[in-house]
């Protein structure tokens, strides 16, 4: 006979996997917001990326420093703590003083995800709250909009950037002021947060994480064809509401992540549906001009209720009864 | 033919290296060990003894109870021992030890049946000791007997959708007219009016092959199906052929289906041919440590070791072998065991695919969602069956799972999944037990007091009556 | 085991903290605790008529049949309640209106009813007398720290004295409904990991103090969680 | 009282000045019954009827007996005695007559006489001097508030129910964490309210 060979591995099928890991999923999305940081370092300037590196490491730190106290395997592995101090700071004002966003950052990932039992476990998107949290505990700094002046002018004045405190297309519409064109709102060059301008750059993200089948694009559609036919019925200009505020990042980046959505796709539009409602009810009536991260956290909250009506049913039930 | 609606599956990287190998039969090893349960039900007694002299197509292994199949010799030789040993089924059973005499004398029993009704033909298939070859090893005398008019499609299942293995795709080019026949017969016998074989579009130049000997007949169609794992599953390939569903708990018969594997119907036809029953398998033998790899035609109760070495030996240090495909097969902890009916394929592979890839934390991504084809949420159910919440299990339809690995290949958590929701299914039906012995034992006890009641009563009356 | 006077008065403060431990009387401590003042003056209210309420039900104890017990704790409660509010309308009347309409709901404050039922009705009048002393310092000391954090944080200042607030913009959410209950979840997970292991036991002697105990097991298996 | 102020008034009470989220009445059963959604939604339903019922029988109390007579200070211990006394005659009477809402409710009404918020809301009608329509429709917005926030809260407790929680943040500690996370997202809709009515 020929030779033996004990000892062999046994383990439970399938003994093959799909290549793509949490790690690989999470590194998707930071390259898809690599656009979105491209137009804003140039409409904001350096700062943008000193903003958007310093949100990252205290992510990073934060996830890292939560782990090592609750004496848990670390997780800082899973660039799932990059992601979220990418988009916390993509929400943030580029003018906005650092030690905030760092609050921002601990109350992201201590209070809403470590606090929870970390990733996976949270109801609520950390980044969401990150930035809501900031939003009503610094109201004046998160709506202090220090931004060049329009892009062509800059490029003629040659001096770079410029910085003149002014205000968001949203604030500007909620006063009545006159509003940038569409195209301006498209590409970005206007005033905003610091992830949020271009929608351009966004939407080229989103659909580089669509073709990577990172998300499915029910949430995003559901949400921004929400908004744009509200604002439609509403008597707004729908190119201009898209592209306005954090519509395009929240639906593309922050409304998709699957913690907090729901897991199948009739729940999705449902959830997307939801969020642009509450959105637009948000920039129509309450005193905030955006409703965007409310929105998504309230939708968040009722992902649990979503699921439980959208449980897939099994196959061929109906079908069996529908013969009888 | 199928309805535009498809279930859902994952893409796998196919893998198929051994596509094109013709099944080239293996040398008879020096000795073979035939276990007497090789089926589902119950396990066969030998019928030979210690150094009897057996031949080729034997019956060496017998049962009278009606789930089982008869076992043959597949080779010529003499019995040596019977012993009893752990199988590769993780079963101690009794194993018959032949020391073959490379004569492969052909036993006299090896005569074509005569068959002349539908009763003839069940028990030919019984003698034939066939089961289902593509996995299940549920005896095909008993799938076959089926109440006349109940079955009205014959499904030929070379799918084949498990990655690395061609066996069937081989077979499929090598024995096409014979399949063709054979499927014919099983029609004429059990009067199924429509025949379909599924095959996976990866496979163009069977279902070329098909179409070729089919032209012009109308009672057997050729569905060509996509390439999207698990089109072999059973209840997959009945929908993506039929457009019915089989839900959990059912039999495809009661459906109107027959699903037979496409070598389940070739070795029926060459046993009612020639007469010689079950004794070779086909197998692909591969994997990345594998120096030949083939498609081999081996003779049941080979060691897989003996079978490695016919393939060249190991070209590393294996680490982890596969009974079958890589999404449903089986890793056994050693190679010395025998080659069973229901093997289909040996993958040996080194440390760099057995590593264990570590899990982490649900995401909630939806993925095993996306890809599960009954329609369940393994994300949902494996934690509740973290949560031990039997409720919960049942209400997300855990004994749907036919275990196809869906979920688990396209967890990026890594998560175990389908070995949660296989744990999980054996704790629900722990508690129906436990449910259906309280109900059982309520049910006595009712009864009980009912009779006590009654003896009460019809004492009071004798009383009574002595009263009176 | 029979407590000594000095036990029973700390016994509230740390170890049977009313808030913290027995998770008793959350709605005025989270409404209250904005400014360390109120704080001081909701658990000084508490304290008088946590005080006054055991004094008297454990006076009469022997009178008050058992069947009607409750609806006697209560009336003795809201009288003590009513006196309070009257006093501070008369005294204090920024204080009263700031605690607003959290000074009548004292009535409906589960420590007060939780010790008349659990310890005055059981033990002698000075021994009462030192239990709410206990309890009532405890409540106040916990509803003074939440208020010291939420207000220092929250507005940069304690006790009206500006601290913070000129050197870097305080982060008003604490002193909002969010920052309530997080700082009041930090504090419960503070005294958790202080008192490691021991709350349990303790778990078990918080439902006989509430009043709906017969009917916890119904409303959640597995035991009352709050 | 117009139409749209009897809508402000509920919607007020739902939404911005939500009894359990920004007021913290209420919050023992909120924080001890939102474990099971089914739970939850008794308790809500049993609150609702509970706080109409109290607010339709203290408002006159208030405004007939005791202020005519000069014993408005007698407010809490009268208010406290009435509320218990009519849970249990709203429990007699369910038991009598609607046995099968008494035993989908019975168990949650003993639980309210000492919910904070039923107090809290017959004694704010009459610190708001409503008249009253506008208590009882305060006190049902209220209720219907407190239904809002125990349904999301469920929702929530449900899926964070078996986390792998830090060792001190075990029980009641996260529950509060979550419960302030969900209370965030109501301030969103601040002054939303005062302009769609034009108040």
């Amino acid at each position: 006979m020929a030779d033996k060979h004990t000892n062999l591995i046994v383990s439970a099928a399938p003994h093959v996997c799909n290549p793509t890991d949490t790690a690989t999923i999470m590194r998707d999305v930071v390259i898809a917001l690599i656009p979105a940081l491209a137009v804003s370092t140039y409409v904001f300037g350096i700062r943008a990326i000193l903003m958007t590196v310093i949100c990252a490491a205290a992510c990073v730190f934060f996830e890292w420093a939560s782990r090592k106290i609750m004496h848990r395997e670390n997780t800082i592995g899973d660039w799932s703590a990059i992601v979220t101090g990418v988009i916390l700071a993509f929400n943030l004002p580029v003018g906005m003083p650092f030690w905030m966003a760092i609050i921002g950052c601990f109350v992201a990932i201590v209070v809403v995800k470590q606090i929870f039992g970390g990733l996976g476990q949270n109801f609520a998107n950390p980044a969401i709250v990150g930035r809501i949290a900031l939003f009503i505990g610094f109201a004046t700094p998160m709506t202090t909009w220090s931004v060049t002046k329009n892009m062509s002018q800059a490029i003629i004045n040659n001096a770079g950037v410029d910085a003149v405190t002014g205000a968001t297309p949203l604030a500007m519409w909620n006063a009545g002021a006159e509003l940038p064109s569409n195209l301006e709102m498209f590409l970005g060059t206007i005033n905003g947060s610091l992830g949020e301008v271009s929608a351009l750059a966004l939407l080229i993200g989103g659909i580089y994480l669509v073709v990577r089948k990172v998300i499915s694009p029910a949430i995003p559609c559901a949400f921004i064809g929400t908004v744009a036919v509200l604002s439609l019925i509403m008597g707004f200009d729908p190119i201009f509401q898209v592209c306005a505020g954090g519509v395009m990042l929240g639906a593309i980046f922050m409304a998709t992540d699957y913690v907090t959505s729901p897991i199948t796709t009739s729940g999705r539009i449902i959830f997307g549906i939801g969020c642009g409602i509450i959105t637009m009810l948000i920039r129509a009536y309450a005193s905030y001009p955006e409703g965007v991260s409310f929105a998504i956290l309230l939708m968040n909250i009722l992902t649990p209720h979503i699921d439980s009506i959208t449980r897939s049913k099994l196959n061929g039930v109906e079908k069996k009864g529908a013969k009888k | 033919m199928s309805s535009g609606k498809h279930l859902k599956g994952v893409h796998v990287n196919h893998s198929k290296n051994t596509a094109g190998m013709p099944i080239i039969p293996m040398p008879v090893p020096e000795r073979v060990y035939i276990p007497m349960s090789m089926h589902i039900g119950a396990p066969c007694q030998p019928v030979v003894a210690k150094g009897d002299h057996v031949k080729v197509g034997q019956l060496i292994g017998d049962c009278d109870k009606p789930v089982s199949a008869p076992i043959h010799s597949s080779v010529s030789g003499d019995v040596e021992s019977i012993e009893q040993f752990m199988t590769q089924n993780g079963r101690v059973d009794t194993n018959i030890v032949i020391k073959t005499d490379g004569k492969q004398e052909i036993a006299e029993t090896v005569v074509p049946p005569v068959i002349n009704s539908r009763e003839d033909f069940i028990k030919a298939v019984r003698a034939s000791g066939l089961v289902g070859l593509g996995g299940a090893s549920f005896p095909m005398s008993i799938k076959y007997n089926t109440k006349p008019g109940q079955v009205d499609t014959l499904i030929l299942n070379g799918a084949e959708c498990e990655p690395y293995i061609t066996v069937d795709h081989a077979a499929m080019l090598a024995y096409a007219q014979d399949m063709v026949d054979g499927m014919r017969t099983i029609m004429k016998w059990l009067d199924i009016p429509r025949g379909i074989i599924g095959i996976e579009s990866n496979k163009p130049d069977a279902i070329a092959k098909f179409n070729e000997i089919l032209a012009g007949s109308t009672d057997i169609s050729v569905c060509t199906l996509r390439q999207v794992y698990p089109q072999g599953a059973e209840r997959v390939i009945i929908y993506e052929c039929t457009g019915r569903h089989l839900i959990a708990g059912k039999l495809p018969a009661d459906v109107g289906c027959i699903v037979s594997n496409v070598t389940s119907v070739l070795k029926l036809q060459q046993f009612l041919t020639t007469g010689m029953p079950l004794t070779t398998k086909f197998l692909t033998v591969d994997g990345n440590i594998v120096a030949k790899p083939q498609n081999v035609e081996v003779p049941i109760g080979t060691m897989i070791c003996d079978l490695i070495e016919h393939c060249g030996g190991l070209t590393g240090e294996v680490k982890k072998i596969l009974l079958g495909g890589p999404m449903m097969g089986r890793a056994i902890p050693r190679d010395d065991f025998a080659i069973l009916k229901s093997n289909n394929a040996v993958l040996c592979f080194d440390e760099k695919f057995a590593a264990q890839r570590k899990e982490t934390a649900c995401i909630n991504c939806g993925r095993c969602v996306a890809g599960c084809p009954m329609n369940l949420m393994p994300a949902r159910l494996s934690r509740a069956f973290k949560d031990k919440d039997i409720d919960a299990l049942r209400e997300y339809n855990v004994m749907s799972c036919m275990d196809c690995g869906c979920c688990a290949y396209s967890c990026p958590a890594r998560k175990q999944l389908n070995f949660e929701i296989k744990q999980a299914k054996t704790l629900v039906m722990e508690d129906d037990k436990k449910k259906k012995a309280k109900a059982e034992a309520a049910a006595a006890k009712e009864a009980a007091k009912a009779a006590e009641a009654e003896a009460a009563k019809a004492a009071a009356e004798a009383k009574e009556g002595g009263n009176k | 085991m029979k407590k000594s006077k000095l036990q029973i008065l700390t016994n509230g403060i740390i170890k049977e903290n009313p808030v913290l431990v027995l998770v008793l009387g959350t709605c005025p401590t989270l409404a209250i605790s904005t400014q360390a003042i109120n704080g001081i003056g909701m658990g000084a209210c508490v304290l008088v008529v946590l005080t006054c309420s055991n004094i008297i039900i454990s006076a009469l104890k022997k009178i008050i049949p058992d069947t009607v017990r409750i609806p006697c704790y209560i009336t003795v409660i809201a009288t003590f309640v009513t006196i309070v509010q009257l006093v501070l309308k008369a005294y204090a009347p920024a204080l009263d209106k700031a605690l607003g309409v959290y000074i009548p709901l004292i009535v409906v404050n589960c420590i007060i009813l939780g010790r008349a039922e659990a310890f005055a009705n059981k033990n002698s009048v000075v021994d009462s007398a030192l239990d709410g002393i206990g309890m009532g310092l405890g409540y106040t000391l916990t509803a003074t720290v939440m208020a010291c954090i939420r207000e220092l944080i929250g507005s940069g200042t304690l006790f009206g004295a500006t601290i913070t607030a000129n050197l870097f913009s305080p982060f008003t959410i604490l002193i909002m409904a969010p920052g309530g209950f997080f700082v009041f979840g930090c504090l419960i997970a503070l005294v958790n990991k202080l008192t490691k292991g021991k709350v349990k036991e303790k778990r078990v002697n918080k439902c006989l103090t509430c009043p709906g105990a017969e009917f916890c097991n119904e409303v959640q298996e597995g035991g009352c969680d709050k | 009282m117009s139409l749209t102020a009897a809508f402000y008034i509920v919607l007020s009470a739902i939404i911005t000045n939500n009894y359990v989220l920004s007021k913290f009445l209420g919050i023992c059963p909120f924080l001890g019954v939102s474990k099971k959604l089914d739970n939850a939604m008794g308790m809500s339903v049993a609150v609702i009827i509970v706080m109409v019922v109290a607010t339709a029988v203290t408002w006159p109390i208030q405004t007939y007996l005791l202020d005519p007579n000069g014993i408005g200070y007698m407010q809490t211990i009268v208010f406290i005695l009435v509320i218990a006394a009519l849970v249990q005659m709203i429990e007699i009477f369910l038991k009598k007559y609607i046995p099968a809402l008494h035993k989908a409710l019975g168990i949650y009404l003993p639980l309210i006489t000492t919910n904070c918020a039923v107090l809290g809301v017959c004694v704010l009608n009459i610190d708001n001097e409503y008249n009253f329509l506008q208590s009882i429709l305060n006190s049902f917005g209220s209720g219907v508030g407190f239904t809002v926030a125990m349904f999301l809260f469920a929702g929530v407790r449900s899926k964070i129910e078996t986390n792998d929680y830090p060792e001190a943040f075990k029980g009641i500690a996260s529950t509060l964490v979550a419960a302030s996370i969900t209370s965030l997202c109501f301030l969103g809709f601040s002054g939303m309210l005062e302009k769609i009515f034009g108040m």
